[in-house]
């Protein structure tokens, strides 16, 4: 299979029949991912898209054998679904809620972490691999840029993932596997944690990292490269270079502060274990040739 | 939301930390009043939100009347955003600490981080000397147990009356962080006195904006921007920062936006003002675009990549607020993404020039900043 | 410590959770008053610790002020040892369910137990039909979060506004528990009543004795025993049971007691009283004769194997008893463990015969109580 | 080693200082329990029997290293004592305070879990090898119930293991490990979870459960037995046998009700998987002997 999901993967929808959840499964199931039911406490037996709808997670999946789970949860009660969701022994969590209270996020990644889960966003477009499945929103259906191919990218962005990802397409590329960690300051998992993914999955030629300034993720990401459990050729481009340090510029977790979590910084280090560092979205393009070669794309 | 000092002390009183006696002041004439409920030497403290005031001379120690009544009218009339004035008494001051608590992102657990000196930037000390920073990781499940605030107090070479006193307020500082869904609480310096007592000298206290709904409500005011534009572009929830370059930016999307920035300073240009629309802003093109016109920029630069932000309604968006606010400058636009052919017939039907490529929109509206015709 | 019914109630209601309107009364002349703030049909419940009171005729449904008064009278003039009676107002009942909070020694959670058949007795229909209990397992360091309040509820079969209701409920009883530092809490029956409401019918809690230093005291009323001796013993923390057999144990340590009561079982022997004296009380042997001798029994028999509870002392405290209290009746001893030797010599000095075998001592004071000289 | 401790087990103290925890560490040093260091908040820089005394965990075992903690702590401090030792990497503790509350008792096993640790108590006298080391408080110099062989002894009880304890040495075994897991209804430790230490080692021949009603502990060594994770001679002491329904008689976790726990159900699950249950301690050793044979004691 791909990264995090393909088209086997059994996918839960929670939040199902809200406007959002019914729209984008509709969407999904477009994308060719295989939803298998759907939550929506008090509102068991109804269908959407032809799947049943079960009053909890628990109901669904004694009923259902699920794999994955999607929320389509507002940010305040997205913390009690991720928890519904990992009690419902489900290991792949999708949550593209915008807005989900700090302290929630530091419990969610917490509880993720302890019981050998992955949980991806919040704030986040979700999971795509093209042609084969999505869990969340992406308008698929523009090839310029959700091309099926052989290039992984990892984002905290999302208009900008779509602006870097067209340029990884007209360089003759095509992606393999888009994991959106989301942009908030406590995403459930991060950058440098797919990382082991990308390397043993034989569909994933090199990878791009979208980042930006704030935080320590690209940094995380270098020392994986470094350590020799990431192999693969390493393509990142970093918003932010010129930002003014101090001004809370991008997402809510890009904030440099005392020197740490410049873009500075993070080129060095990806460049210190032979990482690229695109300047310009462009460059991302001209890096993976560069780097890939004629390989097959 | 970063809360003002006198608000981050108000928290830390609430839940049980001393601070020094204080009287806030909204202007000189209510100095008479402070003065009579303090005893020299006070302090004067300007109550702003950026950081190194004391080095802006902005907090001021005076020991008579007639000083105190020349440094608050100049503190008031100085060239920063003064508009509350925190007059303290001083105290009597034998050591100082630091003391915050913040989250950590790859542990997922909340971090208090304290050290012997207090007074200094946290961030310069780390890169320093970090070896002095003492760090304290809690379980957000389990909260803060006592022998972890022993540990805490222990690396800080306190010891009976004093250890004592100290747990109680890095339990009360948690108890504080934890209620408030903090960001980050800080006391910096953490007074130890000639009589061995413990005063918060300084506060910070950031407040998560995504848990606004369980929080009571700060009320955003004027006080808390550095702009009458960042202000009323924070009460229509668009991201929005100040800058003194000639173009303005009305993109969609954190990290998009900060690239159209990074490329304008590229390519040589200067950014009149950072404003991202979009998320659930993406129909709010007339505000945004008002913003703009506010400032003295040469052109507006408008670039989108959106997927739910659906380039049709952006365009829309951009048509209607030309039409509405017929802008006195150019206009360059750079709309994809969800219906972006629609997009395109939109903004040509309104005699605008559509583009597709970031880097051509961005190097058009340098040109054109720099006199070029559009 | 076992609370009343009442107290139970005043519990939930403390926390947000409905019970029948009722007045507690400590005697007949105050049914008068109750009445009038009740209307009829009312059930008049006696306040007793033991379980099946509704089948023992403790608890009855009146329907006028006659035959509430004749009834009253009944329950206060009982064999059992009724000193409270709750006059409650009937509820109109749909149905009943069953719902308690206790903790899984195993998981190392606290267990929701809760059930559509209300009002049975839990342990039974866990034998008979195990299928129809319904277990939700929190984690004690999150608590318990919204989504296993709604799978409790969706299970019984509760939607819209019962749903809510009842998770309300749901949620205000956990609260309970854990504030309470509850062994047990339970509603059953919990009405659903015709109107829609949501109503704790009856009310157990149960407070674990080792968290008395943080709950509120109850007091130790003779109201919580069943006899006086058991109460005099409650108050001196000694464990202590009554039975109406011939030999008075005062033993040492929890596990040794119940093995002695077991071999007197299997030689014939009757038990006047279970009394364990050890642990944190094994200086107590006078007051733990003076309880054994308020028994009709006819010997007193020692055992002790202890560690901490050293035999030496323990010898003497048995000493130092009889020289106080003269016994009527012959005592059989087997005290062994730290300085052993010591206690021999002590207890031969004092014209007793020490044992150290614990059959032997049991076979001795089996056939002293069936009437052979000592 | 032998079960849990042996003479080079590096044992700390917590709460060395005080009158029990000082006169213990005397007498747990007499046999011959390695003691590295103590500590008690505070009390940095003193010694007790010339070990070092630290004002935390974490300043022991910075400076020592530690494998396991004794804990003479007061009950309601208990809790943030068991988890400064977890907090210290400390993977084997025994409390021996009598009187944890409830439902810090219920997190303290919580945690232990799911750290991978084990703690011993409370309400228990501890841990011992016989001539070898001790944690806890065991009248090791009483030879007629603290000889050291081959028998392991698990209990619930205090006074009337010495009693059964002194059976299994009178019909000529010694015991290898005795292991007091306390008299509390939720101990840190369960029976059924020491016995694969007890299967593991080759200094137990076989081992003796000092049990009594209520609970499902019995039970659930005999499942164990019946899985074969635990395959050596098992014999049972279950004190309560003859006691009546409903009182609460012996240990706050013993209590019969509604047919579980019940003595008569403990003895056929151990009888079912062919274990054996003593109906008088003097049996425990007759039973030893038929099951066990010549073989060395």
């Amino acid at each position: 299979m791909s990264i995090f999901i393909d088209e086997t993967t059994k996918v839960l929808i929670q939040g199902i029949t809200g406007k959002e959840g019914s729209f984008w499964t509709n969407h999904m199931i477009g994308c060719g991912t295989n939803v298998v039911a759907g939550v929506t406490p008090g509102k068991e037996g109804q269908q959407v898209e032809g799947r049943d709808v079960y009053h909890s997670v628990r109901r669904a999946v004694d009923k259902v054998e699920v794999e994955a789970s999607m929320l389509f949860v507002p940010p305040r009660f997205t913390k009690d679904a991720v928890f519904e969701a990992l009690d419902g022994g489900i290991k792949k969590i999708v949550t593209v809620a915008d807005g989900i209270p700090l302290h929630d996020a530091v419990q969610i990644r917490k509880a993720a972490m302890s019981e050998g889960a992955m949980v991806i966003g919040g704030n986040t477009s979700g999971v795509i691999s093209p042609g084969r499945a999505m869990m969340g929103f992406f308008p698929y259906w523009i090839e310029r840029v959700y091309k099926q191919g052989r290039i992984g990218v990892m984002t905290r962005s999302g208009s900008l993932t779509n602006e870097v990802t067209a340029m990884v397409v007209k360089a003759g590329f095509g992606v393999s596997s888009l994991i959106g960690i989301g942009g908030d300051p406590v995403p459930g998992t991060r950058f440098a944690e797919m990382l082991p993914l990308y390397e043993a999955d034989d569909q994933t030629d090199a990878v791009v990292i979208i980042g930006e300034l704030g935080g320590t993720m690209e940094e995380e990401c270098a020392e994986m490269k470094g350590l020799g459990i990431f192999t693969k050729p390493l393509v990142a481009f970093l918003g932010g270079r010129t930002a003014p340090e101090g001004k809370r510029m991008g997402h809510a977790g890009a904030i440099v502060s005392g020197g740490k979590g410049s873009v500075k910084d993070k080129i060095k280090a990806i460049e210190s274990v032979g990482g690229k560092v695109a300047e310009r979205p462009r460059f991302v393009g001209d890096y993976l040739k560069e780097l890939l070669g004629d390989r097959v794309r | 939301m970063k809360l003002f000092e006198y608000q981050a002390k108000e928290t830390f009183r609430k839940f049980g930390i001393e601070t020094p006696a204080g009287v806030l002041i909204k202007n000189a004439e209510e100095l008479s009043d402070a003065m009579a409920k303090t005893s020299f030497p006070i302090v004067l403290k300007s109550q702003l939100l950026m950081g190194g005031r004391g080095k802006k001379g902005l907090i001021r120690l005076v020991s008579d009347e007639a000083q105190a009544r020349k440094e608050c009218g100049e503190l008031f009339d100085s060239e920063y955003n003064v508009r509350k004035i925190l007059v303290e008494q001083a105290v009597d001051i034998k050591t100082e600490l630091y003391l915050s608590i913040t989250v950590d992102p790859v542990e997922a657990k909340h971090m208090i981080i304290a050290c012997g000196d207090g007074g200094v930037e946290i961030e310069t000390l780390a890169v320093e000397s970090p070896e002095r920073i003492i760090r304290e990781y809690v379980d957000p499940d389990r909260g803060l147990m006592p022998f972890q605030i022993k540990n805490v107090g222990f690396s800080l070479g306190l010891e009976g009356d004093l250890l004592k006193k100290f747990s109680a307020v890095l339990a009360n500082l948690y108890k504080a962080f934890v209620s408030s869904d903090a960001e980050l609480i800080e006391i910096n310096p953490l007074f130890i006195t000639g009589d061995g007592n413990i005063i918060a000298g300084d506060g910070k206290l950031s407040i998560d904006d995504n848990s606004d709904f369980r929080q009571p409500s700060y009320g955003k005011t004027r006080d808390y921007y550095d702009s009458d534009a960042e202000y009323e572009a924070s009460l229509e929830g668009i991201p929005y920062l100040q800058f003194d370059g000639d173009i303005s930016l009305m993109c969609a999307g954190a990290g998009l936006t900060t690239t159209v920035y990074d490329l304008i300073n590229y390519e040589g240009g200067t950014v009149a003002n950072y404003l991202e629309f979009g998320g659930p802003n993406y129909k709010k093109a007339v505000r945004a675009m008002e913003l703009c016109l506010k400032n003295d920029s040469k052109v507006i630069l408008v670039v989108t990549f959106g997927t739910i932000a659906r380039a049709d309604v952006m365009a829309e968006g951009i048509v209607d607020a030309i039409s509405r606010l017929k802008p006195d400058r150019p206009i360059v636009t750079c709309i994809r993404g969800t219906n972006e052919e629609d997009a395109s017939r939109i903004l040509k039907e309104a005699g605008l020039v559509p583009l597709y490529d970031t880097e051509e929109a961005v190097r058009k509206a340098v040109a054109i900043a720099k006199g070029e015709k559009p």
